[in-house]
């Protein structure tokens, strides 16, 4: 009788085996990765927008508040982004006639709101609350980066529920004192103690609910 | 030899039986060039039947499970009741390669192939029902157990889940135990092939097997612990079945002696589907040599053994209502036998229950076609228990402000008859590509009756 | 030339007589040796004194797979993200049984099958021995015997002449 | 908006696209895809008004594209690759906080009268309508219309701009016309003015100032479903009109004859509130506990016979002569009485009505003829209610009318030729009107006719003009409500179309076509205000919602018995038919809301149809069953209508309800039900004998949402008799006594337990829950084929069930919803943790987790969740967007919904409550349903939290769990219904 295959295949066929396990493995180590990496979660993307606006010079040059624009950022859970009339206040004076305010004039001229691109978006189904975070000293920097190094406005963080819930199960690590929420530059105490003693203040101070044994109620944010 | 009266007579195996003819009959029908018209055409309408369930799946994702007749009240229909009736058959298999095994069922060896095939055809339906009726098939995926961004696990308290473990096992399991039986086959159909290209592809499948003594050695001993572990989960996987039923609340569902009534009920669908099949294949393919009266009879007494399990389990379920003086038990089981669904309360009875007791008489079990008749009624029957499990125990439950009926739209029977046109077309697929009777098993059978003494 | 074969085939009608002959060939000191049939036979086994490994991967494989079932679920529940569901406790152990069964079996079965393949060293689809003369009837009805070059023992002339006397219905060389 | 006019002869190519629709209404239609859509993307539709107005208007400005992104919360995650748009304001209005609701106060008006409301707002989008606790009323609560009314303003189908013989055109094109028309009114002679019954002030002086403009010009009222009755019955009794207002919290004796003043009338909900103020008894020590006692003598089975302590199932028509016996008993000299016919049970409710002198109340149903008014009256002042139960006020409306007697002479007139110009403002007469007055045809004698509508209808059809009318949420206005309170309406929202108010339309009139509500209603109150700072005065009135002082004056009034003396209806055999407004459409107006049409009949449960209810005794002689085709033949008038058999109904009598059968609608109304006015006469408009019933042999699908009516001797509602109670207050602990054991540790939920106990004795099944949980939580209407599949998606329900004597049964409410079981079923069954339980003891549901197996819903004993089939929801409708609930996610075909115990609500109270870190305070988180319970059947709150109220009701001896025997630990619990009958007649109960 003669062979039907080569040698070689004795190898080859062992080969492949192994390459097609090896392939799994490694694929889903991969896809595990890549689905978190900053680039499948936009957060390498500096959005373009209708006005050429830098929080970088807002904030970082002129030191604005965050709460100038974004008024009711304590009030409500939806920060809100400014109404032209805001960007007017400053801008009819300030390079009232450069090219680059030209659209924010327009706006208010016809009366046609300006359409900013979301950089910041959750899922419609999730239930974001911006007030509530302020108010118990969560800073702003911690989810949006530190816009003041922000020329075109960029998302710092995946916003994916993962991500959320390793900062809600670990509120006190999070905290800052209140009014320092909105200060950009703020850092806390290097040394891991004192840093922890002043979180463990903070906590008593604004009531945080620690003791929650790692159970995270869906209802918070899905509804 | 057909017509003698004792059963130890009736041969497992026709006279005249050598290795060689053994082996040039079974991979003969394989190897042949010319494809038996009877063939073509079989494959021909169950291949039409396929194309009507791929179109009622489009249908149904297209527009959603509100195609089907589902309601707020019986949120579970046909797509339930298909699913555990294909589990069900795909449960004879899988016993009768495993359990007869271990038992050293001589009679095993010619039937445990395409019972296998029968197997894992039935599941891959199986399969398909748990997963299309779900709102949103597209996520399914979510059922298994991965590391999310949701950081989000399945729910491991849910016998849903548990069904999903289960039946992967299961299909994995039989698919390797099936695979592994063909080996040695696919050797030979690679030896005995004059094409070629024949012999590449099987030869492929087959490994590079070739006999080795020591290969054999290995090969057994895989052989029987696979079926070691494959026996315990045959019995697992319909008790799982059960578990979506017996875990709820629901009266009718909630009774603690639903695992082993299912699973007497799945062995007693699966031989039933194993005859149904058996007869006319043998008949088309003049196996009579191979499968004898000898294997239909033992066929029919587990039949009978298991259906009889079954009728008591009905017995019991009334029994139960009664004696647990639970208003909404009694009122259950008072529900499916006078209620909107008695009469096929009535025909599941009959079929399940009355009908079988015909096994009891040797003329019958040795009537072929009276045989095939039966097997076909206890098909129906498992699948109308299924749906009187479902459906019944459902539309009336405790609050009467909720009660409600169901019945099947046209949506609902052509998924369910397309999946039995799949189930067929793969079986005739398996018929021409694969060795439908395991050589080497009957290669050995022939060894051992030599022993014996008995044929030549 | 003796070296440049791979060994010596006899081919024998019925199983008991490769079994005689097999037995005949160990009791003559032969080792590097293999018998072939279209079916398993158990005498073969035992005269080569052949004792299957593939038990302990079962086993090994079983355990692995009730610890991972189990892992898996207490992590799942209890550390990554424990759920109130319908106020049972997060480690639920009995309802747990279940998926850990499945879980055993499947490791158990799977570790069966490729333990069997891998000990086998399959996938193998070359051999020597197919070069030898009407070998594939070793999958219909012919029972072979092949002793192997290699072994110490062997003389293309005796062991020709040695397995002639087991009354085999060919004897030829089978080429590497 | 004139640029974004319809190009006629483009539509008609589009048209030729479409097909298989009435022309005119495909132009509204094919109008709002893309012309509208345009239309709403802009902040400030072109030509809005008071852009500049100081009181703040800016912020009814709304704006399309941040309030649908926020509103159209579906199941769809935005990846990073599918930026979104996101639009500020231009001038952001200073009291809104994007993403914070506003609530303002405003009433709710229907035929005439107003109930206070507080309008919740998103980013200036009027999403839910609450009570107004200051409101006489409404007290806080509301009912099914002021819930639904909602949907009606974002209606799609509501035409976009006038029209001219079903063209297109706008409000300068009718002002020109009008200008021109009124060239030739001279005097104003053949001007005619109809409208339904006004109380509005400022509407009520700008009519007079057009009658004075034109002395010879008519002003007619006509209310398909009014009050002409009590009118009459008034003028009867006191010689001259005058209003009742009952005071039920001051009643111990309550006899109804056919009024079902619980749920039905503008003072409803008061009297409901204050009925059920001395009935419930779970809020009160055992040892002084004491209810009120009704009696209810009626035909057809209304919400307020079933709350009856004991029914008396007669013929409307036989009312009067039940007053008259009744009114002989108590001494007065009335014929025509037959005391023998109501034996005891007369005997017994004039004995309990002597013996609570000036504490008890005879209330007659508006329905009732005017004599039954008038003996009413004569019966009170006997009793000496009047002046204490009972007050006789100055009519509430303008010009009260016998608006019949004024329909009918209009017609005579218009068919005479004498009328040139007809002015109809709401109403619909076409469809409305009774059938021996012609009204449709004598429209087409009528030269320059105008309609003023919110839907292109039946009438507007047949008039030269159509005016879309703004909804009441869209316009400044005023109005009474039943005890003369003025209520300033403000709007919530620029008019999404162009459409006008009747301030405006009555301006145009007066020539002032550029006048706006705003400048009208204000001005009128400027003057009337009697305020030095009138500013404030304005602030203060538009935030208390009502005008302090405006109630009406009581009268010194008494009620003439000679001119009742005699039998003023002479009464055969014959079987009866009854006309009623429907409890979902009342008069029809509602048509056209999909959810009124689903809401179920409280006491049929029928959705999506009418039907000829008739008593099972009269269905048996007769060989009829649910769903024969039957025609009701009544003076050579007949009508097609599908019979219904209906426990506790009269025998030998038919109900029908009025308002089904629209012809000309939007498409959600179209051809629902039949049309009663068909057969329905001026002269005996409620009720009379001699209708003929001839069955056709056809049969007809009615969907019900509950298609068995009996508990099957299961322990669900848990009833018993205030003297039981009494007794023995552990009654229902013992009847609901089962041993629990589980195999699991309880388990130890933390922080807040939410819970929740319903009231079974006060429920009056009056279905304003189910309609407000359908507005606060996006749930969607399926429609009648999914009814009948029993695919409804209410995520709450009201069961009923009858008890007893089939002929006059004891009928019980139970609503059911999520019963937040601490045990939960559902949870353990779904393998995706989609359902789960969160640390308060809510049974949470993740839509956007859900795959849709449907496991739950089998394991829930209560079947409370709800599944979507099909997406049902509409997420390409612009309007539809504007309406949603931003709170609540919209859910997407193949997931689970049901009843989250308004989620929303807790977690804004939450977030309050932290901010200001303190615990949340009882009473501050409101679910839906309660807030809109007239009967504060409902109460929700922390049960851990000893001090609610929801607390005390828990440790009440009358709290059960439904279904206990399961052992799943329902949060939500009920209250054993009570009853308290009348010991001389308990045989009967």
């Amino acid at each position: 009788m003669s062979q039907i295959f080569h040698p070689s295949l004795n190898l080859i066929a062992k080969a492949m085996v192994l390459g097609v396990t090896l392939l799994l493995v490694v694929g889903s180590i991969v896809s595990y990765i890549f689905v978190r990496s900053p680039y499948m979660r936009g957060t390498t993307i500096a959005r373009e927008q209708p006005v050429f606006f830098s929080h970088e010079h807002h904030v970082g040059e002129l030191g604005l508040d965050c709460r100038y624009c974004h008024v009711n950022v304590e009030r409500s859970g939806f920060a809100g982004v400014p109404s032209t009339d805001i960007c007017m206040g400053c801008h009819s004076q300030v390079w009232a006639d450069s090219p680059a305010i030209a659209p924010i004039k327009e706006s208010m001229d016809e009366n046609k709101p300006i359409a900013w691109n979301r950089v910041n978006n959750v899922p419609d189904y999730a239930f974001f609350n911006h007030s509530i975070h302020i108010n118990k000293g969560i800073p702003c920097k911690e989810c949006h980066g530190r816009v003041d190094k922000m020329g075109w406005t960029r998302k710092a963080q995946p916003l994916s529920m993962e991500w959320c819930l390793n900062c809600h199960r670990n509120r006190q690590d999070h905290l800052v004192p209140r009014e320092e929420v909105f200060n950009m530059q703020y850092e806390l105490p290097k040394d891991p103690a004192e840093r922890e003693a002043l979180q463990a203040a903070l906590v008593e101070k604004y009531h945080v609910d620690i003791h929650q044994f790692n159970v995270t109620d869906c209802s918070v944010c899905h509804r | 030899m057909a017509a003698s009266t004792d059963p130890a007579e009736v041969p497992v195996l026709g006279p005249g039986q050598t290795y060689a003819t053994v082996t040039d009959r079974v991979s003969g029908v394989v190897l042949t060039k010319d494809t038996p018209k009877g063939w073509l055409i079989g494959f021909g309408i169950a291949f039409l039947i396929v194309m009507l369930m791929l179109f009622s799946l489009t249908v149904l994702f297209a527009k959603g499970v509100g195609v089907w007749g589902l309601n707020n009240t019986v949120a579970w229909g046909f797509a339930i009741v298909n699913f555990v009736w294909w589990v069900g058959i795909g449960h004879a298999g899988t016993l009768i390669s495993a359990i007869l095994l271990l038992f050293r069922q001589e009679w095993r060896n010619s039937i445990n192939r395409f019972a296998e095939a029968m197997t894992i055809f039935a599941v891959a339906n199986a399969g398909l029902f748990p997963i299309i009726h779900t709102g949103r098939p597209w996520l399914a995926y979510w059922l298994l157990p991965y590391p999310s961004m949701f950081q989000l696990w399945p729910q491991f308290r849910s016998p849903l889940l548990w069904d999903v473990f289960a039946i992967s096992t299961y299909v994995t399991i039989s698919l390797l135990f099936w695979y592994v039986g063909l080996i040695p086959d696919f050797a030979t159909l690679r030896d005995m092939a004059d094409n070629k290209t024949v012999r590449r592809i099987y030869g492929i499948f087959a490994l590079g097997w070739r006999g080795a003594a020591r290969h054999w050695a290995q090969y057994s001993r895989a052989a029987l612990l696979l079926a070691a572990l494959a026996t315990p989960l045959v019995v697992s996987v319909h008790s799982v079945v059960s578990f979506d039923f017996a875990v709820s609340s629901v009266p009718g569902w909630h009774t603690t002696f639903l695992p082993p009534y299912f699973v007497s009920g799945a062995i007693y669908s699966g031989f039933a589907m194993v005859v149904t099949l058996a007869i006319p294949i043998r008949k088309f393919y003049h196996m009579e040599d191979f499968i004898t009266d000898r294997h239909l009879e033992n066929m029919a007494k587990i039949m009978l053994a298991t259906g009889l399990i079954v009728f008591y389990a009905y017995i019991m379920e009334v029994f139960f209502a009664w004696y647990s003086g639970n208003h909404y038990e009694k009122f259950m089981i008072y529900n499916r036998m006078t209620g909107p669904y008695a009469p096929y309360y009535w025909a599941l009875i009959f079929f399940n229950g009355i009908m079988i007791q015909l096994l009891w008489f040797k003329k019958v079990r040795r009537n072929i076609p009276l045989l095939f008749v039966i097997a076909i009624g206890v098909n129906i029957g498992m699948w109308l228990e299924r749906f009187i499990i479902v459906v019944t125990s459902l539309h009336r439950e405790y609050l009467p402000s909720t009660w409600a009926f169901y019945a099947g739209t046209f949506w609902d029977w052509s998924l369910y008859i397309g999946t039995i046109g799949f189930f067929v077309a793969l079986i005739f697929l398996f018929l021409r590509v694969l060795p439908m009777i395991n050589m080497f098993e009957m290669k050995e059978l022939v060894h051992h009756l030599s022993h014996k003494g008995e044929e030549h | 030339m003796s070296e440049s074969i791979y060994g010596l085939i006899a081919r024998f009608d019925t199983p008991e007589a490769v079994v005689e002959a097999t037995r005949r060939a160990r009791e003559a000191g032969y080792r590097k040796m293999e018998a072939y049939s279209p079916f398993p036979i158990e005498e073969l086994t035992e005269i080569l004194d052949f004792k299957p490994k593939i038990q302990y991967l079962v086993f090994i494989g079983g355990v692995l797979g009730a610890l991972t079932g189990f892992a898996l679920q207490y992590y799942a529940s209890v550390i990554s993200y424990p759920l109130i569901i319908g106020g049972r406790p997060f480690n639920s152990w009995p309802a747990f049984i279940v998926v850990e069964f499945e879980l055993t079996i499947l490791f158990a079965g799977l570790a069966a099958v490729f333990g069997m393949l891998g000990l086998n060293g399959f996938p193998h689809p070359y051999h020597p021995v197919f070069n030898a003369k009407d070998f594939k009837l070793v999958s219909r009805d012919k029972f072979f015997l092949v002793i192997e070059s290699s072994d110490p023992r062997f003389d293309a002339e005796r062991t020709r002449s040695f397995l002639e006397s087991l009354n085999p219905e060919e004897v030829t060389e089978v080429q590497p | 908006m004139d640029e974004k006019r319809l190009n006629i002869s483009e539509l008609r190519k589009r048209l030729a696209e479409k097909t298989g629709k009435k022309y005119w209404r495909s132009f509204n239609e094919i109008a709002d895809t893309s012309e509208f859509r345009e239309f709403l993307e802009q902040e400030f539709p072109a030509g809005a008004a008071y852009l500049d107005d100081p009181t703040g208007l800016t912020r009814r400005t709304f704006l399309k594209i941040m309030g649908a992104s926020m509103a159209l919360a579906g199941l769809t995650a935005c990846t990073a690759t599918n930026p979104e748009k996101i639009v500020p304001y231009v001038e952001a209005p200073e009291e809104l906080i994007p993403g914070e609701p506003l609530f303002y106060a405003s009433a709710f008006p229907m035929a005439g009268y107003g109930m206070g409301v507080i309008v919740e707002t998103h980013e200036g989008r009027p999403t839910k309508i609450e009570g107004n606790i200051n409101h006489p009323a409404s007290l806080g609560a509301t009912n099914v219309f002021a819930q639904a009314s909602i949907l009606n303003l974002y209606d799609p189908d509501r035409t976009r701009q006038p029209e001219r013989k079903g063209l297109m055109k706008t409000w300068s094109d009718f002002v020109t016309e009008l200008g021109s028309a009124q060239k030739d009114w001279g005097d104003g002679e053949g001007v005619r003015l109809l409208t339904g019954t006004v109380t509005s002030p400022t509407l009520a002086s700008q009519i007079q100032a057009f009658l004075q403009k034109y002395p010879a010009a008519k002003w007619h009222q006509y209310e398909p479903a009014g009050r002409d009755s009590a009118r009459a019955g008034a003028q009867m009794a006191f010689g001259d009109f005058a209003d009742t207002v009952y005071h039920f919290d001051k009643a111990d004796v309550v006899l109804s004859l056919d009024a079902d003043f619980l749920t039905s009338g503008p003072a409803s909900v008061r009297y409901a509130k204050d009925f059920m103020k001395r009935r419930r008894v779970a809020d009160k020590p055992e040892n002084q506990v004491e209810m009120n006692r009704l009696y209810a003598v009626e035909a057809n089975l209304t919400n307020t016979g079933i709350m009856a302590d004991h029914r008396l199932p007669i013929r409307a028509v036989d009312v009067e002569t039940f007053a008259r016996s009744l009114a002989q008993k108590l001494g007065l000299d009335v014929a025509g009485g037959d005391p023998a016919k109501f034996g005891a049970w007369l005997d017994a409710v004039a004995e309990d009505l002597q013996a609570h002198k000036g504490a008890s109340i005879v209330i007659p149903g508006d329905e009732q003829d005017p004599v039954v008014h008038a003996l009413a009256h004569a019966i009170n002042q006997a009793l000496g209610n009047i002046g204490s139960t009972v007050s006789i006020i100055e009519p509430v409306e303008a010009e009260p009318m016998v608006q019949m007697d004024s329909f009918a002479a209009l017609v005579e007139d218009m068919n005479a030729g004498a009328v040139k110009a007809l002015f109809i403002i709401g109403g619909n007469p076409v469809f409305s009107a009774p059938v021996d007055i012609p009204f449709k045809d004598a429209l087409k004698k009528v030269d320059f006719s105008v309609y003023m509508g919110s839907l292109l209808d039946e009438t507007a059809v047949e008039t030269l003009w159509y005016i879309p009318r703004s909804h009441y949420l869209e316009t400044w206005g005023d109005i009474r409500a039943f005890d003369g309170t003025v209520t300033i309406m403000q709007p919530m929202i620029e008019p999404l179309h162009q459409s006008k108010s009747e301030y405006e339309l009555l301006a145009a009139l007066l020539d002032e076509p550029d006048a706006t509500s705003h400048d009208i209603v204000k001005g009128y109150w400027q003057e009337n205000a009697g305020d030095d700072d009138f500013d404030k005065w304005w602030r203060v009135t538009l935030h208390q919602g009502s005008v302090d002082g405006s109630e009406a004056k009581e009268m010194a009034a008494t009620a003439s018995v000679a001119a009742v003396a005699s039998p003023y209806n002479t009464i055969n055999d014959e079987m009866e038919i009854a006309f009623r407004p429907s409890p979902s459409l009342w008069d029809g107006r509602y048509a056209n809301n999909g959810w009124l049409q689903e809401v179920p009949n409280s006491v049929t449960k029928l959705v999506w149809d009418n039907a000829a209810l008739m008593a099972p005794a009269q269905a048996e002689r007769l060989n009829l069953n649910d769903g024969d085709l039957i025609v009701l033949n009544y003076f050579d008038h007949s009508v097609e209508a599908p019979v219904l058999v209906l426990p506790g109904h009269a025998d030998n009598a038919i109900t029908v309800h009025l308002g089904y059968g629209r012809k000309v609608i939007g498409n959600v109304g179209r051809d629902v039900g039949f049309n009663a006015y068909a057969i329905r006469t001026s002269r005996k408009p409620w009720q009379d004998t001699g209708v003929i019933l001839t069955y056709t042999g056809k049969t007809y699908e009615l969907a019900r949402t509950q298609d068995h009516h009996l508990m099957e001797g299961r322990t669900l509602v848990v009833s018993g008799t205030l003297e039981e109670y009494k007794q023995n207050p552990e009654f229902v602990q013992e009847e609901t006594e089962y041993e629990k054991i589980s195999m699991y540790p309880e388990f130890s939920y933390r922080g807040n337990a939410w819970g929740m106990t319903v009231d079974l004795s006060a429920c009056i099944g009056c279905n304003a829950c189910v309609v407000a949980c359908q507005a606060e939580n996006n749930i969607p209407v399926v429609g009648k084929m999914e009814v009948m599949r029993s695919r409804e998606m209410h995520w709450m329900r009201i069961d009923r069930y009858f008890i007893g004597d089939m002929d006059n049964p004891d009928v019980v409410y139970q609503p059911v919803m999520c019963q937040q079981c601490e045990g939960a079923p559902c949870e353990v069954v779904c393998p995706a943790a989609a359902t789960v339980h969160s640390r308060e003891g809510l049974n949470d549901m993740v839509y956007n987790r859900c795959i849709g197996t449907r496991y739950c819903e089998n394991n829930c004993p209560y079947k409370v969740r709800h599944f979507n089939f099909f997406q049902y929801v509409d997420v390409d409708e612009p309007t539809l967007q504007l309406m949603r609930n931003p709170n609540v996610t919209v859910r997407s075909r193949g997931v689970m919904e049901k009843c989250t115990y308004c989620v929303q609500r807790i977690n804004a109270a939450r977030i309050t409550a932290k901010k200001e870190d303190r615990p949340i305070r009882d009473g501050e988180v409101k679910t839906a349903c309660q807030a809109a319970c007239p009967a504060d059947a409902i109460v929700f709150g922390n049960i851990v939290d000893e001090g609610s109220q929801v607390a005390k009701l828990k440790a009440s001896p009358l709290n059960y769990e439904l279904l206990g025997e399961l052992n799943v630990k329902p949060r939500t619990t009920y209250l054993a219904r009570l009853k308290n009958p009348n010991p001389k007649l308990s045989e009967e109960v």
